[in-house]
């Protein structure tokens, strides 16, 4: 009959789809394959490229840049278009760039030498207004990199292509901080001419490094081309292109169909994708990049170091790196990573003093009987803010919430769209519905104040992220004895004295830290390929094979 | 005898079959033959299946209906004939003329389009000989201004000169025999006329074999030659036209025959005048209604597309019903008497003019459901679709109780539940039919219950808004016999609209005529119809088929559309987010 | 009788009808009742903690412990699906509801007193008809932050014409039949013209325009969702758990966004079912 | 043209201008319900400092009253000057005007793909005989069902996964590479059109079919093929126009989930990560142009349908 020869093929359109749908059987190996990395393998840049290139599409992860301006957004596009003043290498030693030199004459006084054969994109030299003009930019407090300049006194202009600093007293971290985005230089004239507009898809940027800014169409592209008079050596790609795109699925489709030649910081979760693909390969490099949780109030149970520690023991690192990072990464004991200093003169200092510290362990009874002994409020639950759109993020959350919940707390998400989650880093009204703020951080040159300073000195003295009140005075003073002092071994003394007070009190639960992770096309080669790549022209060499 | 042009032998129409089992047989046996010039009337009922077999004629009846016995057109037994030949045949051979014309012409087309679309693309003509073609054709049928006509839509057009257009178009492919189902049934009786003397010269012109399915009895005894009678599927009879009376011999026949009298012979003597003259003689002359000088104006969109056109439908019209008496509104579509009646009873509002019931005033409606039910209890009204004037949710004794109720709210459920059982056995209703929903209901049955609900109220004026009109020629005598034993048991007045002067005799003393708004003439019925005055009176009487009648042209078409008054609302096509 | 029971009566009957002559319908009605249980039960039926991590090995394929598999980590999806059908069905339910009083009052009201009211109310409706629903959701999310009480509010709204248009031209035929003059000539209060007689015939109609927009919700609420702006972790509803399965499903793990999306088609497609039928049998019981 | 077209499109112009109007109105206090400050919005993730609130207030006209501000938003939008995003700090303008193009290109491919699978289908079903009438009843049961994310993430799979025919990322480079990338999102998009069109059509082609003018058509032994197209499907053409403005319309909302699903840049999947971001300059712009082009696209198919059906245009009393 018609109604039933009706149903009967319903029900097989159904079963079809259902067929389609998961009861197939799974075309290649589990997918969930997640075999630790051993370390020593990562590479920090791929060899430099031989051959040229027309054009390299590059897939920004983070998305579309609000502005170009380096002062104003982080992109991976910024750090190929404006150079620093000093150039980081992928194995985070800092070497010179546009400053042939940047060395303290003085306890207070630090001179920066420039190249004579530096040009803007336009034919303009730079000169030292320019670069005077760029630090003096940054000393504003909207600027991001104004911490770096807390202890500047002046900034002046000493010679055609000479830049004295004066400092109210020694700062330890400024040689370091310049050579990221803090000392980008950029061109006066342009700046000023161009205004509001400095930075934005109609105003575009004015700046020295390898490629030149064509074109910036919103919401497809932007363009840039290989910049033929560069002081270095103009790269061999003629046009690099980047593309927007941060949802992980896509990025893993388009980059496994060929559709773009390359992206940093790809999805963890496409590792077998990459790792079986036939068009290019996956590549992992060392980061400072780590994922962890901190208090966001002065008051209520995340403020309590005692549920800090409690969370950290119970939940379980390797299964962490397993799920989230498909393994690629590994565990981390405090919140300032080991490649931070991997650059630095005190380098053994501080990987000793760090090898010393408590692993992170996973010990229920213990976390519960701290939950205990904390005497917090279990009723209430706890709220653990994330950005949205993060899918590594959000499984984080998941893990933090089933943490607490085998311990006792009962853990709330809270998933915020980009701008709601930037309020907690400026509106203190924003981060009084939350206790935790989750977050993956990652210093973008070599130091290893950075966290330090910022979660655990007062406000006043540069602890922005202290919103736990966080207050020792032992650790205040070492930590500002490590940034005046400018002797690498004494500075590293101070630094490792204040951590072993502070790291068991974790400020920040640091969960793991992240490989950084490159998908290049094959037949193309020469990028950076660690962490470096946000502050220094990774594009320079990159190329064919 | 001359040759015969279509035969109709033994035919049986079935539904479509459903699985495992039969169809419905819907006609069992018609039988005729129409000879070559002749007429043949094909008359019947509702469902007596006239209209499914000149259907099964012209191909058209509906995707899986069968047919059993025979066909030939002009010889040719059309079961015999392959699909493409069957086409032509019929294309060539038949004309066909439906009822309502406006539903059989493309509205999206012209009607230039639709005269030559056969000739083009069936007689192969080009397309400027096929266009001076129509344009003749028009001519033949009186269709004025030809050539301006080619250029319009239906839409543009009125239903007379549609039917008009239709029947040209059937002679374009110079036909043997013209197939018109019902064709007058929905125009007036004067466009009536017009249309059938257009047939009438053609026929003579042409030398044009018809079938002429009608209910109208009288009509097709005027217009045919021979007359076949149908009755629930079957040829029941086949009399000549001239002397139908005298020969019937089938029951039905008869019956039908008697129920559609011809005005002249239907009013004298009615029981209905005789009674009104007594009741007139005892009660004091005080009018239980009165009107004065109504009028309503519409307001139309314009023909130009801008602005808006008045249109009035009622002009100054004044008359008076005496208390228990009867007065007939008459006059055709446009007349003005179906608004003067919703005035009276408060479902338009006058522009002008008084209503006056039993010394109030009832221009203006009644406000609120209070003013409204105490107003039902003077006067009430009754529909000519009596299907659409039920609820088709409520059971009949639903219905009716809920009437009852309404106007008795102190009584109780057995009060109110022996009320109901007065009310059906007022209108002749079975008890058993009580629980039944309306479309479980014949079109009569239907009638009484809303009679019966109308009654209800225990009204003293029932406005009759040609109550009458949508059913079968006998159950209107049936309806007509029980509003006169229910005026007479009652002494209810009763104010009749129809367009139908041989119903209005049945019931009314007094008649209005009524004519663009405007009265024409007014009187006791018998010096109305029989003396008529007026001109217009004289040929509307003049335009009712009867013996011997012959349909005359008397006046140019009306050319243009009539206004629509009552519109209803056209579902918007839904869309959104799909 | 009230409203609510005519109109349970009436549209339980043809339901009975329907479902006695025709066994997709019984295929159909077999699913809604069940998607109702899982909406109401799904949390006590789900064999897992449907948020508890690592109750299985992670991205596993369906299996016996897992009949859907579990996701990235390590949840069991069967669970997931459960304990998501309420979210996924309370949103539609309210969308239907809300559209449906709020499009029925209107239409019935520009219906009744026509003029200037209907004038009114018409623009009203042209209005909220010219921003599509998606749209009228996104600026509800951009207005008040992500999560599904803005769309789902914004959607009534967006809904309120469809049904207002439907509700006023049948409203406008329906008082234009006799039977309606014949009820005001008697005397028939306002009110119970309008409930006792109006309303019921314009019930199947609203319902059948509530089962396809039930669907339409369904399946806007669900991209609303897929486009992140939805429903928030944990909190996940059908649309979250396809999106968030995307990148399992590149990596040959479809179950993680397939078993979700087929309760989203096979829900939509009985109750698209079911509404299409009870239309038929309503017309059919009409005439 | 026909007085009727005419009153038509004078009619339909008023009432396009009344709607755009309303809508402005009703899109453009989405501002003032907007829990929140702007000014923190505007001042996008850096600490504000009095003065920077102070001159943010004045350039973007908030101390003006409500209704200057609305006139000075609309005369904004009709100069060309549509305001500055939150996010990106740019002109609006200079943020939609190059994701117009790939999106009005994927709209028009889906609608040709509606059209001709749709329709098509519709006909067929209503023409064909009861089997063809079943196999599309059942194709478009389903379709209907069939959440465009949902066959979205079908064909990635299947392209993606399996058969690589078409690519799964990208608006494409030139109209035919274009085509090209745009093909499996306009599959995606079209799929729940196409099954409503197909029962729209199919219902709009019986009803015609069954009209009594066909009749008189088919007595007049006019050829099939002439009755279908000059009778039937141009009678049913009204009901198929007048759901067209609306869906072309809708697609350019529904737009977002493919463009998401297959990143493309194009308005949907700005309007989507405008309202994530909560940069209501951005969505009151995009929603108004989808306003516009909903108002205008409707206004177009009913006069094509007056031109089609001259009576649709002329008004009806109220009885």
């Amino acid at each position: 009959m018609r109604t039933t020869r009706i149903t009967a093929t319903v029900a097989g359109a159904v079963a079809a789809l259902m067929f389609l749908s998961g009861c197939t059987a799974r075309d290649d190996a589990s997918p969930n394959t997640a075999e630790p990395v051993d370390s020593s393998k990562l590479v920090s840049s791929l060899p430099a490229a031989t051959g040229e290139v027309d054009e390299v599409t590059w897939a920004l992860v983070e998305g579309e840049p609000s502005t170009l301006d380096p002062a104003g957004d982080y992109s991976l596009a910024i750090p190929n278009l404006c150079e620093n003043l000093l150039q980081i290498s992928p194995d985070f030693t800092v070497e010179p760039g546009v400053a042939t030199s940047a060395e303290w004459v003085d306890p207070v006084t630090f001179v920066i030498d420039l190249r004579d054969d530096v040009a803007f994109w336009d034919g303009t030299p730079l000169t030292a207004d320019d670069v005077a003009f760029s630090l003096e930019r940054n000393r504003v407090e909207t600027s991001a990199w104004f911490p770096a300049f807390v202890l500047v006194d002046t900034i002046e202009v000493t010679g055609d292509l000479q830049v004295t600093v004066h400092f109210t007293a020694p700062d330890s971290t400024f040689r370091d901080a310049i050579a990221g985005a803090a000392g980008a230089v950029l061109s006066k004239a342009f700046v000023e001419q161009a205004g509001d507009t400095f930075g934005t898809s109609t105003g575009g940027v004015m700046c020295t490094g390898p490629y030149v800014f064509d074109e910036w169409t919103p919401g497809t592209e932007i363009v840039t081309s290989a910049n033929p008079d560069y002081w270095g050596g103009a790269p061999l790609v003629g046009t690099l292109t980047y593309t927007f795109i941060t949802d992980g699925a896509t990025l893993a489709n388009a980059l496994l169909a060929g559709e773009v030649d390359g992206a940093f910081n790809v999805p963890p979760a496409s590792r077998d994708n990459f790792a079986g693909s036939d068009s290019g390969r996956l590549v992992l490099g060392p980061s400072t990049a780590s994922y962890s949780f901190g208090p966001t109030n002065s008051t209520g149970a995340g403020a309590d170091p005692k549920i800090r520690q409690a969370l950290s023991l119970a939940i379980d690192r390797e299964q962490f790196i397993a799920t989230v990072l498909h393994g690629l990464g590994e565990p981390q004991s405090t919140f300032t990573p080991p490649f931070a200093w991997a650059g630095m003169e005190a380098a053994d200092q501080y990987t000793a003093a760090y090898d010393e510290l408590a692993a992170p362990e996973l010990d229920l009874e213990q976390a519960k009987q701290l939950v205990e002994e904390s005497g917090v409020d279990t009723a209430t639950p706890l709220v653990v803010a994330i950005p949205a759109g993060a899918k590594e993020l959000s499984q984080t959350a998941a893990i933090i919430q089933a943490a607490g919940a085998q311990i006792g707390l009962t853990i709330e998400i809270d998933e915020r769209q980009p701008t709601d989650f930037s309020q907690i880093f400026f509106d203190p009204a924003a981060r009084e519905s939350i206790d935790f703020v989750a977050t993956v951080g990652y210093l973008d040159a070599p130091g290893v104040l950075g966290y330090a300073q910022q979660f655990l000195l007062p406000a006043e003295l540069g602890g922005f992220f202290n919103w736990s009140g966080y207050s020792n005075d032992e650790v205040t003073a070492d930590l500002q004895t490590a940034r005046t002092t400018l002797d690498p071994a004494a500075s590293a003394d101070a630094f490792i004295a204040a951590q072993q007070i502070f790291a068991p009190d974790q400020l920040q639960v640091t969960l793991a830290s992240a490989y950084q992770t490159t998908f290049l096309q094959n037949g193309l080669t020469g990028v950076t390929t660690s962490v470096a790549v946000y502050s220094s022209p990774w594009a320079l060499h990159l190329g064919s094979e | 005898m001359s040759e015969v042009v279509l035969e109709l032998d033994r035919v049986s129409i079935a539904t479509p079959a459903p699985a495992g089992g039969s169809g419905r047989t819907l006609v069992h046996d018609c039988t005729l033959q129409v000879h070559a010039g002749e007429a043949l009337g094909l008359v019947g009922e509702s469902g007596s299946g006239k209209t499914l077999s000149t259907r099964a004629v012209a191909g058209l009846l509906p995707e899986g209906f069968t047919v059993g016995g025979t066909i030939r057109i002009d010889g040719d037994d059309v079961s015999l004939l392959p699909p493409a030949r069957l086409r032509e045949v019929r294309a060539r051979r038949l004309g066909m003329v439906f009822q309502t014309p406006r539903a059989h012409l493309n509205p999206f087309r012209t009607i230039g389009d639709f005269m030559t679309e056969a000739l083009v693309s069936v007689a192969g003509e080009r397309a400027d000989a096929a266009a001076r073609r129509a344009i003749d054709l028009l001519d033949e049928v009186g269709v004025p201004d030809p050539s301006r006509r080619m250029r319009q839509r239906p839409g543009d057009l009125s239903g007379g000169l549609l039917q008009r257009v239709m029947i040209a178009a059937t002679l374009a492919m110079d036909p043997r025999i013209l197939l018109a189902d019902e064709i007058t049934t929905a125009l007036d009786v004067t466009t009536q006329e017009e249309v059938m003397a257009v047939i009438a010269d053609l026929r003579r012109h042409r030398e044009l074999a018809m079938l002429f399915i009608t209910h109208d009895l009288p009509l097709a005894g005027a217009v045919c030659d021979r007359v076949v009678v149908m009755n629930q599927g079957r040829t029941v009879e086949t009399l000549p036209a001239g002397s139908m009376r005298a020969e019937a011999r089938d029951a039905y026949t008869i019956r039908l025959l008697s129920a559609s009298l011809p005005a002249a012979e239907a009013g004298a003597g009615t029981v209905a005048s005789d009674a009104v003259a007594g009741v007139l003689a005892q009660v004091a002359p005080a009018p239980i209604l009165r009107v004065d000088g109504l009028r309503k104006v519409f307001r139309v969109p314009a023909a130009t597309g801008f602005g808006h056109d008045e249109f009035v439908a009622v002009d100054d019209v004044g008359f008076e019903l005496p208390q228990g008496g009867s007065l007939g509104i008459v006059g055709e579509s446009g007349s003005g008497k179906s608004t003067t009646a919703r005035i009276v009873c408060g479902l338009e509002t006058a522009d002008a003019g008084t209503v006056t019931v039993k010394g109030e005033d009832w221009t203006r409606p009644a406000r609120g459901a209070r003013g409204r039910r105490r107003r039902a209890r003077i006067a009430q009204m009754v529909f000519q679709d009596p299907y659409q004037s039920l609820d088709p949710r409520q059971t009949v004794r639903e219905c009716l109780t809920e009437a009852v109720a309404l106007h008795r709210p102190k009584a109780s459920r057995p009060e109110v539940t022996a009320r109901v059982d007065e009310l059906l056995a007022n209108v002749a209703l079975d008890a058993t039919l009580a629980d039944r929903h309306p479309r479980a209901l014949s079109g009569g049955q239907r009638q009484r219950v809303t009679i019966a609900r109308s009654l209800a109220a225990d009204p003293e004026i029932l406005v009759l808004d040609e109550a009458v009109s949508a059913l079968d020629v006998t159950t209107q005598v049936e309806v007509l016999t029980l509003l006169d034993g229910i005026r007479r048991s009652t002494g209810v007045a009763l104010l009749m609209i129809s367009h139908d002067l041989n119903t209005v005799r049945r019931l009314c003393d007094e008649v209005v005529v009524m004519r663009s708004g405007g009265i024409v003439e007014h009187g006791p019925i018998a010096d109305v119809l029989d003396r008529p005055a007026a001109d217009y009176t004289k040929m509307l009487l003049d335009s009712i088929p009867r013996e011997g009648w012959v349909p005359r042209r008397r006046r140019p078409a009306r050319t243009g559309a009539l206004p629509s008054v009552a519109t209803s609302a056209t579902p918007v096509p839904r869309g959104g987010t799909p | 009788m009230s409203v609510a029971q005519l109109a349970g009566g009436r549209v339980a009957a043809v339901v009975r009808k329907a479902a006695t002559r025709d066994p997709l319908v019984i295929a159909a009605v077999v699913v809604v009742v069940g998607v109702a249980v899982m909406a109401v039960f799904g949390q006590a039926l789900a064999p897992y903690d449907p948020d508890a991590i690592y109750v299985g090995p992670v991205s596993a394929p369906p299996s016996l412990a897992y009949p859907f598999g579990t996701d990235d980590l390590g949840r069991d999806i069967l669970s997931r699906v459960l304990a998501g059908t309420a979210p996924s069905v309370i949103g539609p339910v309210i969308v239907v509801v809300a559209s449906s009083l709020l499009g029925a009052a209107l239409g019935i009201t520009a219906a009744w007193f026509g003029g200037a009211v209907d004038g009114i109310a018409s623009r009203v409706i042209e209005l909220i008809f010219a921003i599509p629903g998606l749209v009228l959701a996104v600026l509800a999310v951009a207005m008040f932050g992500k999560g599904l009480l803005a769309p789902t509010l914004a959607l009534a709204i967006a809904y309120v014409p469809i049904v207002a248009r439907l509700i006023r031209a049948g409203a406008r035929q329906e008082l234009g039949k006799p039977y309606m003059a014949a009820l005001h000539i008697q005397g028939v209060g306002s009110a119970a013209i309008c409930f006792r007689h109006l309303v019921p015939a314009l019930l199947p109609a609203l319902f059948a325009q509530t089962t396809i927009g039930f669907g339409y919700a369904m399946l806007d609420l669900a991209a609303i969702s897929f486009l992140g702006l939805g429903a928030q972790p944990p909190a996940s509803d059908w649309g979250v758990m396809i999106a968030g399965g995307q990148p399992a499903l590149i990596a040959g793990a479809p179950e993680q966004s397939m078993f979700p999306a087929l309760f989203v088609v096979l829900t939509v497609l009985a109750v698209n079912v079911l509404g299409a039928r009870v239309t038929t049998w309503a017309e059919r019981g009409e005439r | 043209m026909n007085a009727g077209v005419v009153r038509t499109l004078a009619g339909k112009l008023g009432e396009l201008a009344l709607t755009l109007f309303l809508a402005s109105v009703v899109i453009f206090s989405a501002v003032l319900l907007t829990p929140g400050d702007p000014v923190a919005a505007l001042a996008g993730g850096i600490r504000p400092t009095p003065e920077l609130i102070e001159a943010i207030r004045a350039q973007h006209h908030l101390d003006d009253p409500v209704w200057q501000q609305y006139l000075h938003w609309v005369g904004g939008v009709l100069t060309g000057d549509l305001g500055t995003s939150f996010v990106y700090k740019t002109d609006v303008a200079a943020l939609i005007a190059p994701r117009i193009g790939v999106t009005v290109l994927l709209v028009l491919y889906t609608a040709v793909l509606i059209a001709i699978f749709g329709i098509g289908s519709g006909v067929v079903a209503a023409t064909r005989g009861p089997r063809a009438d079943r196999a599309v009843l059942i194709g478009t049961s389903i379709g209907m069902a069939m959440p465009t994310f949902v066959v979205a993430i079908l064909l990635i799979w299947v392209f993606a996964r399996v058969l690589g025919w078409f690519p799964v990322y990208g608006a494409g480079e030139g109209f035919l590479d274009s085509l090209y990338h745009l093909t499996l999102p306009a599959i995606s998009l079209a799929v729940l059109y196409i099954a409503f069109f197909s029962r729209i059509t199919r219902g709009a082609v019986v009803g015609q079919l069954h009209a009594e003018h066909v009749d008189t058509a088919r007595v007049r032994g006019i050829p099939r093929s002439q009755i279908f197209r000059r009778h039937v499907f141009l009678n049913a053409s009204p009901q198929i126009l007048a759901v067209s403005g609306v869906t072309v319309a809708g697609l350019f909302a529904t737009s977002a989930i493919a463009e998401q699903a297959f990143g493309i840049g194009g308005l949907g999947s700005l309007l989507t990560e405008a309202a994530a971001r909560k940069d209501l300059p951005v969505v009151q712009v995009i929603s108004l142009l989808l306003v516009v082009v909903f108002v205008v696209l409707n206004a177009v198919a009913d006069i094509a349908i007056a031109v089609i059906d001259p009576d649709s245009a002329k008004p009806r009393r109220n009885a």
